[in-house]
């Protein structure tokens, strides 16, 4: 009697081919023969290195491991395993920019430095830094940049600068 | 999860199904063996409900029983460097897979709003066995 | 209409017969059945004498005795966003389609002074019989 | 010579070898025939190290005894406009090619750098016997 092919009980799975339920390989094996009754084991063998199977299945092979993207700054955050994917990341000083909802592609863009300012938030695998808009002490504006005071003598400086170096030069307060 | 191409069977989008039967948005495949898998999209925007799409992405899915997540089988993913005005880009995947008889086939998209539906010959899934 | 493709035989564009014949721009359907259509236009411009081009349109369409209408069968339709510097872009199509004996299939594209005739490798248009 | 494209065998980017054998970068034909031969390369960039890329181009290329130079079988070439920011780009190619059993297939690509490898549903290529 066969039973329905969709009826098999938990933890097994209908084999077309043996035309009966089997037991389920567990995570990081595949199917490498279907059990010869559903009474017996199924014959399940290790995935090769470089692939994976994350979850109990009678497939018949592993699925290949993904790749991190080497010339886009990713590093690999954890290694692809028996039973689990690599997991990419972004090389340090470089954050995440996803190019859909769920980021399964991202590039790994440079963090800005913050050079002259106060970090109001640290650059981080998801995000980038995000600095203050005003420039630190002894920091002068320019453009949209902030430039350290000149040590020595303010008259090369232009009027920003004069403002804002001039009064904590003669503290003499340097950096 | 991408949303799942709604394959409106009525409506007819052009849809292979050559002795493929289609049920609740999925090709279901009769036999065991090596198929030819086709998908095409036609992307268009801008929409304006949806975000301002940076890049459209196609992926054809497998669901088996014997196992109990969905597959990527193909992708096709593309950024769109249009800026603003109206744009639209087909995407075309095709490969052969081996699939056993029960397994599903379905089409995800990164923004089912970027779809263009209206005609059946600029967006069409389908599959023949080898 | 959209211009048809000219396949010429002699400089022969990449162009499967297989078994298949070809007169007077069209494929002819031999034996009635299910075929793998497909076909690949290279476009590349701008070109002075056609108009700025906005968008670039490959179609593969059926002419049948039994319907005076040509019937679009399949079509890849693509925005440019090049500026005015030269470009090129490939539209490749390929699906699964119910012919009958003596039906002919063309290729139609939007402009057909935007074709890259040059090379066979890079325009070629086919089918089989599954 | 374009750089040929290296298929990771034991790991089997999506290699669709039913029943081809796979040696040294190339798709060895079996048996003589006429093969629906197709590969998709996702490209990517911009890599830092690669000079800026104006355009990407894909090639399947036949190597047979019979004659000494690789043919071109077929081509997918594409401009690339994005400025500056992250971009990707498929190309898929699919034809019937006439092969003689020992021919070998091979993909070449613009730059070897800008393909993703990544994964296996974004880069692949195979063939069948039609």
């Amino acid at each position: 009697r066969h039973t329905d092919r969709r009826a098999c009980p938990d933890g097994m799975n209908w084999i077309e081919t043996a035309g009966h339920c089997c037991p389920q390989c567990p995570a990081g094996t595949y199917l490498y023969e279907p059990c010869v009754s559903p009474e017996n084991r199924s014959v399940c063998r290790a995935c090769p290195t470089g692939t994976f199977r994350t979850q109990p299945n009678t497939l018949r092979e592993c699925q290949a491991c993904y790749e991190c993207d080497q010339q886009a700054f990713q590093t690999v955050l954890s290694n692809c395993s028996a039973t689990s994917n690599i997991a990419c990341g972004c090389e340090p000083g470089r954050f995440r920019v996803c190019f859909d909802l769920q980021c399964s592609d991202f590039s790994c863009q440079k963090c800005q430095s913050c050079t002259g300012r106060l970090i109001q938030r640290p650059c981080s695998e998801e995000q980038d830094a995000l600095c203050d808009s005003a420039c630190k002490p002894d920091f002068y504006r320019e453009g949209d940049e902030c430039r350290p005071c000149p040590t020595s003598t303010l008259d090369t400086c232009g009027k920003e600068c004069q403002q804002v170096c001039g009064s904590s030069n003669n503290q003499g307060s340097g950096l | 999860h991408m949303p799942i191409l709604q394959w409106e069977d009525k409506r007819g989008l052009a849809f292979t199904k050559n002795n493929l039967s289609y049920s609740s948005n999925a090709l279901v495949i009769p036999i065991s063996g090596d198929y030819y898998v086709y998908a095409q999209v036609t992307f268009r925007g801008p929409v304006e409900s949806s975000h301002k799409a940076s890049s459209v992405t196609e992926i054809i899915t497998k669901v088996t029983d014997s196992y109990p997540e969905p597959t990527q089988l193909l992708m096709g993913t593309k950024t769109l460097s249009e800026n603003g005005n109206g744009w639209f880009q087909p995407i075309y995947l095709g490969a052969v897979v081996s699939l056993e008889v029960g397994d599903k086939l379905m089409v995800n998209v990164s923004d089912i709003k970027l779809v263009d539906y209206t005609k059946e010959h600029k967006t069409f899934f389908g599959a023949f066995l080898l």
